[in-house]
């Protein structure tokens, strides 16, 4: 095992390199040659591997302490990592949810005992996590979540149904929130609980999305699930809140600033092939001027991001300004994908599944609404730079002070 | 007459559409590359569709477009998927220069499917690379709808450096297709490599094929036209119906308007495809400019309308089970199959220097 | 007096072949050149003189009968005029608010002696009205006027203060909207009348604009002026319902699709000219895209204003869907103005005094602000396609049920 | 220290300009073309802003350029024009190339103004057709800020067929100031004919001359970013305190949303100001793309704010007296001044063909 934060006099440069060499070392192994063709599952397999290696190296989970697997080093090491990482395929999304709420969490709420077991294996990949937040009738509006936990003796009994929980097919366990009073105002009954995804009376189904035949999201039933009190998160009837600290970390988690989709550079590179007309497409005006306007925000957001992350790693909180990024950069994909598709003209209709996300114009297209909507959809993001940033007045909320189950 | 004639098709098609096509139908064809809904199909010829706007001396019906385009603005409500638009087209392209009388005749009685293939890897205009030379084509076309099933292709070509479009068989010698996944599977859409396949010369000249892709694209637009109403009208509904914050989501300026900006963008849209079919009808010289307003509006409206249903639509819209990828797809589709809108806006502009305003 | 709607055979094409031989004939007396350094009284007796000879000759007011000098012709008569007179630039301004709105409102609520008197001198441009609807605390939101009016035996004094008031300075009636019951709801409690602009206690201030030193706009102060009873329009109380009315009308009334800014054929012209490092802007790609979107834009515009006509000519009433044509054309206006700027470069900040409105893209520019709000906001207008074109629920509106008094 | 002094710097400025700039001072600067502020500039000079990032060798107090961007913000927030950004560049240029010493010196002590002339009617970027030969510039020059009250203006013109920056002096012979009215008056532009003006070379080479004009460029982001951030502050204000239909305009999300998005376009400005001016003071080879996202971004913050400022503030927003008016003349004549945005679109995207990201 490297022990890779020993020296604290390596420059930002220095541990770039190194990035740099131990990430090209693991290609053959690890990369888009050697994952295609392999089934959901195989991936996953070579994921965790991958995983493990990760932790042993301190390139997992970077910010968080060495003595439990993580990296002991900083926001500005981990972005640095992360950027030398996407640019490679490698098989990290499985935990991208796992290592970025719940576990960060855990870590806030668990006792001692619970984090030694359980945040070790996870950051190695053995153990997955999910979010159980969002509800057929609670998305943008999670606070009208129905889902209950009932007490029973020492714990609590939980009926009811999840949606768009993502890699739950997987998860091992999960953090959650669930109406434990229904008879007081709709944000003032839910506690948030950790569980484990292999209690007797949970149920996962996947949800097949728009884009691809595979998918990450799942529904998940409760048919009278048992949670130990002692796996509570904060007070009863606080679990709004603690909800919100969730999401604020992931506000700041959006760290890809191609969403997935193909680079800027890339799209330049494309344009410099593409032609409207018999004329270079990257000479047309309307390319620049499209380009321009996604290099002009890339170049914002990353100096915003950049500020933010020196600011959180001086020991700030996030504030609500991180819902710029996925704002803006969701959007952008997509009429950055849209028009690159344009370019391609009638030949643009081809979907080549051999091909990854990240290279391919027309399945960047067909993947983006989602990143509109998840984590926050653009509506809702204004509202909270409305509100939050700007403090303008909240929107008209008759239900806020009813009690939940006098809604009508 | 006409317009009795023309409310008997609508209803008929209303009918039919209604009692045959769901969204499991719908479903099941986007599933695999190069799906046709051949039993639909079968309906539709039974009606006798394909022969509505085709005259009487080419084996139609010889109605006028005004009773096809409400048909086709059913259509595109639906996102069904029938080679009306190909066909008629390229009936009247052979008709209009007295080419492959049989092959008109096959296209009106629905024995026969056409296709456009009028796009090419490698630009997003509608310039061909393909060569013409010996009754023979030699080159790769984009994947074009309909292609998968047709039995002719209008292809466009180069007779030297003179642009043209010519009849392709192809069930023929020469042709091969290629069946790939495509962002719609559900437009039976094939690549054609053609080497040395047999073709007829239709017409030569740069002006007469855009004229064909003007006719094209203005009768597209009523499908795109229909679709974005689609989007607007369930947009609407469903705004109505799902609360957040004890709301309907439709209570909030940022949906209202959301789909206010949907109805400005449907009814820019239908004015553009009104306005270039009522010139096509009439002979008008304006007919090119019209037929790029039409496509350029009906387009961005169809890709609008779609888009922001599903942003509507939140998490739901994102699923396969819904409606709205349907039309998120069949937008992108039919904004891109008749080439790219930088090639349209050219066309636009270019025109317009010479047009005076009124 | 030449009597022109004698020969109901003349077609269309006639029409505006003789509508252009009349106009052309009158541009050396009242052309641009003509008006060139005039004062605002002498334009505006310019004015009167252009207005006269246009309702002799059946072009003033021309969907109104030929008795009172309107031209006795359609909305297609209509259109058709307009759009041959808006290619000179004659002085046509003044008459814009009092023959748009005063006058239709008039002949649909006065008594025929009123109109016999008063419209024929008004369509002949001798008398001029404005209408008095916003305040300062009633913009967008009409309905929160405060001038009131009281009972005062046959009549009622009215008193408080209208804002916006254009070409208030020059009016010798008006129609306008007063609150005469504060105890009900804010709807309920307004009435509409029409009145001398030169009764005692009327005071009108010109208020500066913007752009441009002299204005049309106008804040009007009412205190004890006299209006009699029988100068009311419509139903104590139902004042509100006789506003949208006369709103309605307006909506329709955007006739000139580049909103008093130069043409898209003239951008065009001007982009021809214009240069990107050394490249004719109009072969530029981004100056493509946005001349398409315009051109597209007017093309829709033009279908849906052409059969709104014909739904108007065919008797029947103008529905809200009338708000698209405003609001696409001035946000538009500001679009192509700001572009034509940026194709200046550094030359673009020059304004020059001397050249028309509708030939100068600064002048468009600096302009077109006032175009997004007055007649109904951007906002406003998307709302009422939302509520009354999709059915979408009104917004909250707290106020709405309470007593005007008693708003807070 | 450096912190010290700047916090200084600002306090002071701050003070001055809270007691000396109103609404109706500016409104004053608006009614004439040349409009300058010299009592106001006069009391800046006495506070040495003129100085501040000037090197101690030319005469100035050497500070950062950090010093200088701060104030400028001030600036920009008041719509206070002041000749800062074209003396210290005009200072910069002289200074780098060891040219006209007495100058450098005169524009540190506030002594002299200079302008920044490098636009010319024709063509909306920056390559000048004004020609220079034998020690003369002939050739008209687009309206510059300043140029009405300027002592010298640093001027771009064509050796051959190489361009350079020239230095002239505005009193001298064989130049004539046009005074226009222009969308802002409050900049003091002027045209400027050029008719053998004798001209001291500074600098050749169009790199050159394009690094001048990015520092320009960056540094007036500052003043840009100010701009919109007043505007966006003054917008959420007003829509706290203006009811409509009994709420407050801001609890309505169409509203809402336009903040919000206002604030994003401040917040994208200001990162690509900061980060240019960080590669400039770093001396990083992407220094010119930087300058050119900040030029952009800024501008279109500034911009996309003054003109939803007005909107935000309905009827009153238009008139005269209120305060949005300044910022939409100011953000329009920056973006104008230094050259149209397609000109810095064109040098940002052929600059990025080379640059990897990251």
């Amino acid at each position: 095992m490297t022990d890779t934060m020993t020296k604290p006099v390596e420059s930002l440069s220095e541990y770039v390199d190194r990035a740099r060499a131990w990430l090209a070392a693991l290609e053959p192994r690890f990369g888009a040659e050697a994952r295609k063709g392999l089934s959901v599952e195989q991936d996953l397999a070579l994921a965790r591997e991958y995983q493990t290696l990760k932790s042993e190296a301190g390139y997992a989970c970077i910010t968080l302490p060495r003595e439990i697997g993580g990296g002991g080093g900083t926001e500005l090491h981990k972005i640095l990592f992360t950027q030398e990482e996407s640019k490679y395929d490698y098989p990290t999304v499985y935990f991208g949810v796992s290592l970025g709420m719940p576990v960060p969490m855990m870590l806030r709420y668990a006792d001692q005992e619970t984090i030694q077991r359980l945040i070790p294996p996870s950051i190695r990949g053995e153990l997955i996590w999910a979010q159980l937040f969002s509800e057929p009738a609670a998305g943008s509006d999670l606070a009208a979540l129905r889902t209950r936990a009932v007490r029973d003796g020492d714990g609590w009994r939980i009926d009811g149904q999840k949606l768009w929980t993502s890699w739950a097919q997987f998860a091992d366990y999960a953090i959650g929130v669930f109406r434990t009073d229904p008879t007081v105002a709709k944000h003032a009954g839910l506690t948030f609980f950790w569980l484990d995804m292999k209690s007797p009376g949970i149920t996962v189904k996947e949800v097949r999305k728009l884009a691809g035949k595979t998918s990450e999201i799942n529904e998940v039933f409760f048919d009278n699930v048992y949670v130990p009190d002692s796996q509570r998160m904060g007070e009863v009837g606080a679990g709004f809140r603690v909800a919100i600290e969730t999401l604020m970390i992931e506000r700041y988690s959006v760290t890809d600033e191609n969403m997935g989709g193909p680079s800027l550079y890339d799209v330049a590179k494309f344009a410099a092939n593409a032609r409207i007309n018999g004329r270079p497409a990257l000479d047309d005006g309307q390319v620049r001027h499209a380009l321009a306007d996604a290099l002009v925000e890339r170049q914002g957001l990353r100096s915003i991001h950049r500020r933010a992350l020196n600011a959180m790693a001086a020991g700030e909180e996030p504030g609500p300004e991180g819902s710029i990024r996925k704002l803006r950069l969701a959007r952008r994909r997509q009429i950055i994908a849209e028009l690159s598709l344009d370019l391609l003209g009638a030949q643009g209709i081809a979907l080549d599944p051999e091909v990854s996300r990240a290279q391919d114009a027309a399945w960047s297209w067909i993947e983006i609404p989602g990143g509109r909507i998840a984590g926050g959809t653009d509506e809702i993001l204004r509202n909270t730079i409305a509100e939050k940033v700007l403090g303008l007045p909240q929107d008209y909320r008759p239900d806020k002070k009813v009690p939940f189950n006098q809604i009508g | 007459m006409d317009n009795d004639v023309r409310t008997m098709l609508l209803d008929q098609a209303t009918r039919l559409l209604e009692a045959e096509v769901d969204q499991s139908r719908l479903k099941t064809l986007l599933e695999a590359p190069g799906s046709f809904d051949r039993a639909l199909w079968e309906k539709a010829v039974e009606l006798g569709w394909p022969a509505i706007a085709i005259p009487e001396l080419g084996g139609g019906l010889g109605l006028d477009l005004e009773s096809l385009t409400p048909l086709l603005q059913e259509l595109g409500q639906r996102t069904v998927s029938l080679p009306l638009v190909s066909g008629y087209v390229t009936a009247m392209a052979l008709l209009d220069n007295g080419v492959a009388a049989d092959v008109v005749a096959a296209l009106a009685s629905g024995e026969a499917i056409a296709a456009l293939a009028f796009g090419e890897a490698g630009d997003c205009g509608l310039m061909p690379a393909a060569k013409f030379a010996n009754g023979k084509i030699t080159g790769a076309k984009a994947p074009a709808a309909f292609a998968a099933v047709a039995d002719h292709a209008l292809v466009t070509a180069l007779d030297g450096d003179t642009p043209g479009l010519y009849l392709v068989a192809l069930g023929g010698a020469g042709v091969e297709r290629d069946v790939l996944e495509v962002i719609d599977n559900a437009r039976a859409a094939a690549g054609l490599r053609l080497a040395g396949a047999p073709a007829t010369p239709v017409v030569t000249g740069w002006a007469a094929v855009l004229r064909t892709a003007g006719i094209a694209a203005t009768l597209t637009a009523f499908e795109q036209v229909g679709g974005s109403e689609r989007c607007l009208k369930i947009s609407v509904e469903y705004a109505k119906e799902r609360k957040v914050f004890g709301q309907p989501i439709g209570a909030f300026q940022a949906i209202k308007h959301k789909l206010a900006d949907m109805y400005q963008e449907v009814e820019i849209g239908r004015g553009c495809a009104i306005d270039a079919l009522e010139s096509l009808v009439a002979g008008q010289s304006d007919f090119l400019s019209l037929a790029c307003t039409a496509r350029l509006g009906a387009g961005a409206s169809y890709d609008f309308c779609a888009r922001e249903c599903i942003q509507t639509h939140g998490g739901i819209g994102v699923t396969w089970e819904a409606e709205p990828q349907h039309h998120y797809r069949r937008a992108r589709s039919l904004a891109l199959e008749l080439g790219g809108a930088p090639f349209w806006r050219d066309l636009l502009v270019d025109g317009q220097r010479v047009l005076e305003t009124v």
